[in-house]
């Protein structure tokens, strides 16, 4: 990703992070917990489960409407962290030729129903992990961790990270417009311009930090970050949040319920065939 | 020449994250013409002078340089007539030292090394930096850098000189140098800044922006006695203007303004 | 390459999160008792630096392609192991959660495999002793290729190891090996150039910040160090060989899959099935695997090799093994080390 | 009071790589004035504003802040009496809100949470920035970041400010803002900047800097009129004096420089 776009990516998912709806003013703690769980009991089914994942889609699709996040920004996040996925998974189908069952003509392997399980599972996990960010925003999503036991250093840490990012990246961006106007061609750098431009923009960095750390010391830093003051608590609210979705997981972990609707004329029949006979 | 026209129709632009910059902007700038562009902070300006060397390329609207619209076809012919200088110098010099920084620009565009060390004693002499070419950028003050900025650009030998706050950090003898140098130069300048009396010094025409739009454009002596636009557009008389300590005058066009008088 | 959450199994990644919350305790914990307080800054402006730097591409001459820095190297050698595997560890959540790059429950392998190897044993074990006190031009390119290939390869490794271990992805071990190490030998290549290209730039441009820089390095001890590379190379070899060894041969595995039968197959089943997901679905952690393999196989009423079939076998025998090869891994590396400083005056 | 006043007694800095930045400066501020610092690009003016809140400590002679010395052992109270602003404010917002931001202050120095809350709205007050509190720092625009970098030692209530640069890049209309707010701030200001306009309307005494020595210090009206002492510091007269275009005052002091007159 050029740097462009990716800083266009951050400044819009923190955009939509400043809105204010009642998913966005619950506490981050819950919604990271809520998260956290999801993830790990969508990945824990089993590989072959493709059916039994569709209902793990409600979670992200809820918290994107409640928080007003706009369904096609995580859709194609989603589509550009498909890649890697699939060079790994792409195999599954060439190797594991095991016939399940058969759908009309069509042979269902075991290799494609795991890759089709895997694209899955990889659409799920970004646009759930996107939907917290765009309803949570960066900064609460750290502070709930660090609530939650991070450590101190790590949570300052990420928090100049993000705020140093979006200052560092424009001045890497007019550098690099500056040197696209004296090239002839809008092409990469070569390794020898590449390295005195992040050779600059290093000892500019560096200077920053030497500055920055001056200007805490003016302001009484000793070391030591004073205590973020909690913004939210866990109320009703969030109690509600984390067991609506706490059941639902569970239930729909256990429960394949797609699998179930589809069962259910041979409940209804007896021992009668199935769908899939 | 008419092949050195700048203009911008109906250009609209609005950054990726949604915050409209330019909104329908039509202006004509004629050859040799030296225009200043003043106006509010994140009025539009550095964006309407990323459209002219294509930094930006337009969303709504048509930009020309000379014959040529600006299009991603024709960017490498619009970048070698329009210079443009960032408003940071350390933005724009990236090269281990000052000759090479000030020569990347000549050898890019093809030429052998022979001619482009040339260009590179000629520019750097130009803006007074001779005397620094050998050494690393970033050791520079910031007049320098802003000086050898300027020579790197100048080395492209553009037909249209564009620059972004170039007085900004720069003290009053730096800025003088500054405002002979464009003084000398005589291809069209645009000149995008908060200092307006060296718009007052360097412009006969002057364009004020304001929310991504041109609220006037005219004969820069006019534009500064308004202080109704001023104010509107977030902007003062020059300082020249405002009542002189020395002879008082000026005091009732800017009193409107708390002009506070001289302590010393 | 980021793992991926799709490829990971809740065990696994568990696992990995566990092991890098334990690295970025006792680093924070480290830099609490250490840290001249100028370095929060410079760690978060520096993780940024990286984070901004990776999105730039140079074009690698011959080839048509384009590479980018990594940054973790070049962060252990600016900042010393602890800080920079906690700027590191920022980067990568930033990633995860703008970009999706990973994800989050993968974070923990991205963290152990981008942020431990080049941190903990690629620059003090490599670029240390090879880039030595006064480092030259040509020994920090050394220095900096041969630490760079070498981390990226035992990071390329990891992912390898974590994906087979997981079980979603059929990728037999020996062939994902051999696309994932070439790859990185590649890509360790350009981050070993790129950064040595910083790094001499830095050199000439600002000598007393590496002056600077190298003190801090030399009084650092390196004990703390070989007692978390012992403690990881316990983790990983202990924990991620139960999953590893357990199907060493991706192939033998699929076979396997091939006369065992899955439970959409057999629908008929419906309440036993049930009851089996219902066991399964409470040992999503990695506890799991401490239960009795009996119990899950009376309770569903099910062979034990078609309950605990996507899920890696426990066995005392491949955790002691895994155990073994980690001690040695670790003794083998310690060799190298001493090896290679050793040779290292000799090389000036 | 006389435990503001600042006092420097032969102090003389180099920095690490061996460049000399001030030799052997003399200056003693007292309680409520208002000093200018100006002088060419690197003539050493942040540098020593640094010394007076402990940023750099003295290599030779003495920095006196009230009746405390500045040593190692006292930074902490030195920096509880002295507020810096920095030339960037990018540089002095680092916190995830500028509610925080402002708060970090108050913070360190022990106050309790409610305490710190006020002081917040109070410092927000003051710069007409109080609808911005809940804004994360890296949003805001340029003259924004200014005004917040404000309220942040604000909020410290130091007793002595100290500013880099305050105007540099702000529109005319923010620049004015910043004058009015810091003419209303009674304590002890010291100012470094290249705008010797804003001097002209801050401070009663200036003191002028050339290669990291004190060339004049006395009243700031009398210092710019000496054209000779201004061109030998590369400086120039405060753009105010230099020939009114409306009254043509004001030319003859300053016909030594090259004054253009306006064009439009
Ligand atoms: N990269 C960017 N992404 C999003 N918005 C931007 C970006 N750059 C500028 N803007 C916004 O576009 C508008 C115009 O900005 P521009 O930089 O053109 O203003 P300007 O007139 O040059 O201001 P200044 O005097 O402060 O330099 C502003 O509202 C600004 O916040
Ligand atoms: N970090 C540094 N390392 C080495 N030399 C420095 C450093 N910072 C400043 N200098 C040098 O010290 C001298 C004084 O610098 P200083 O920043 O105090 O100047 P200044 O008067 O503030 O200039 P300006 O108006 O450009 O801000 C200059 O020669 C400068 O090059
Ligand atoms: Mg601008
Ligand atoms: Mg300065």
């Amino acid at each position: 990703m050029g740097l462009d776009s990716a800083l266009h990516e951050i400044r819009h998912l923190d955009d939509l992070s400043s809105k204010d709806t009642p998913t966005h003013r619950l506490d981050a703690r819950a919604k990271v917990l809520v998260t956290l769980f999801y993830l790990v009991s969508m990945l824990s089914l089993g590989r072959y489960e493709v059916s039994a994942l569709l209902p793990f889609a409600a979670f992200p699709l809820l918290l994107a409407v409640q928080g007003e996040v706009p369904l096609a920004l995580l859709l194609r996040r989603a589509a550009l962290a498909l890649p890697f996925v699939i060079f790994v998974g792409i195999f599954n189908p060439l190797i594991d030729r095991a016939v399940h069952f058969h759908v009309g003509p069509l042979a269902i392997t075991g290799g494609m129903l795991s890759f089709a399980s895997i694209v899955l599972r990889s659409l799920l996990a970004v646009t759930t992990g996107l939907a917290l960010v765009a309803v949570t925003g960066f900064d609460q999503i750290c502070r709930a961790l660090g609530r939650l036991g991070m450590p101190t250093t790590l949570l300052v840490q990420l928090q100049f990270l993000y705020r140093y990012l979006f200052v560092l990246a424009d001045e890497a961006l007019r550098m690099l417009h500056a040197r696209v106007q004296r090239c002839a061609k809008n092409n990469h750098p070569t390794l020898r311009e590449y390295r005195t431009l992040l050779g600059s923009l290093l000892l500019r960095t560096l200077d920053r930090a030497g500055r920055v750390h001056q200007a805490m010391l003016c302001r009484g830093f000793d070391g030591q970050m004073p205590d973020l003051r909690p913004t939210t608590t866990f109320g009703p609210a969030e109690w509600r949040f984390c067991a609506i979705w706490g059941l639902f997981l569970i239930a729909v972990r256990i429960l394949n319920i797609p699998q179930h609707l589809g069962n259910l004329p041979l409940y209804l029949g007896g021992k009668a065939g199935g769908l899939f006979p | 020449m008419s092949h050195h026209i700048v203009e911008l129709k109906g250009l609209s632009f609005r950054y990726p994250d949604g915050t409209p910059a330019l909104d329908s902007i039509d202006l004509t700038i004629h050859h040799g013409e030296s225009v200043g562009l003043v106006g509010a902070n994140g009025a539009g300006k550095s964006t309407l002078l990323q459209h002219l060397c294509g930094v930006h390329v337009p969303q709504a609207g048509r930009v020309r340089v000379g014959d040529v619209p600006v299009l991603p076809s024709t960017l490498g012919e619009v970048r070698r007539t329009v210079g443009l200088v960032f408003q940071d110098p350390d933005d724009q010099l990236f090269m281990p030292t000052v000759a090479e920084d000030v020569a990347f620009g000549p050898l890019n565009i093809g030429l052998p090394p022979e001619e482009a060390a040339q260009r590179v004693d000629e520019a750097l002499a130009q803006v007074d930096a001779l005397h620094l070419k050998h050494r690393p950028p970033h050791r520079l003050s910031g007049g320098e850098k802003r000086a050898v900025a300027i020579a790197t650009v100048l080395a492209c030998l553009p037909d249209i000189m564009v620059m972004d706050e170039p007085s900004a950090n720069l003290d009053p003898h730096s800025r003088r140098l500054l405002i002979n140098l464009l003084r000398s130069f005589h291809h069209t300048k645009i000149l995008a800044t908060h200092d307006l009396d060296m718009v007052l010094d360097l412009c006969e025409r002057t364009v004020v922006m304001h929310k991504g739009r041109i609220m006037a454009d005219g004969p820069t002596g006019e534009l500064f006695s308004d202080i109704e636009l001023l104010t509107a557009c977030a902007l003062e008389p020059p300082l020249r203007m405002q009542g002189c300590p020395l002879c008082g005058a000026g005091k009732e066009v800017v009193s409107e303004l708390t002009v506070p008088s001289a302590s010393g | 390459m980021h793992m991926a959450d799709a490829l990971l199994s809740p065990a696994v990644g568990g696992t990995m999160w566990a092991a890098s919350a334990g690295l970025l305790a006792y680093s924070s914990s480290r830099l609490k008792t250490t840290l001249d307080d100028n370095r929060v800054p410079l760690m978060g402006v520096l993780a940024a630096f990286v984070f901004a730097a990776q999105m730039i591409n140079f074009s690698i001459p011959g080839t048509g392609s384009s590479g980018h820095l990594g940054g973790g190297l070049i962060l252990a050698v600016l900042l010393g192991p602890h800080a920079a595997f906690l700027s590191i560890a920022s980067v990568l959540a930033v990633q995860a959660l703008f970009f999706a790059d990973g994800g989050l429950l993968a974070l923990g392998c991205n963290i152990f495999n981008l942020g431990f190897f080049p941190c903990f044993l690629c620059y003090p074990f490599i670029f240390k002793p090879l880039a030595g006190e006064a480092p030259s031009r040509g020994r920090l390119m050394t220095a900096s290729v041969i630490a760079a290939v070498v981390g990226l390869q035992m990071g390329a490794f990891g992912v390898v190891l974590e994906t087979v271990a997981s079980g979603i992805s059929e990728l037999p071990f020996n062939s994902f090996v051999l696309l994932m190490q070439p790859i990185h030998l590649a890509i360790g290549l350009v981050e070993g150039v790129v950064t040595a290209a910083l790094l001499v730039f830095l050199h000439k441009a600002r000598p007393e910040l590496f002056g600077a820089a190298q003190q801090n390095a030399k009084t650092r001890s390196l004990r703390p160090v070989i007692v978390g590379l012992a403690l990881a190379a316990m983790v990983v070899g202990g924990g991620l060989s139960w999953f590893a060894a357990g199907d060493p041969d991706g192939l033998e595995w699929s076979m396997a899959k091939v006369s065992g039968k899955e439970e959409l197959e057999a629908p008929e089943h419906g309440i036993h099935s049930t009851l089996g997901s219902l066991q399964k679905s409470f040992a999503f952690l990695p506890d799991y695997n401490f239960k009795e393999p009996e119990a899950t196989a009376t309770d569903s009423g099910k062979p034990e090799a078609q309950q605990t079939e996507s899920w890696p076998n426990v066995s005392a025998g491949t955790s002691i093994s895994g155990l073994l090869g980690g001690f040695m891994t670790l003794c083998l590396a310690g060799l190298v080390a001493l090896l290679l400083r050793r040779r290292a005056p000799s090389k000036a």
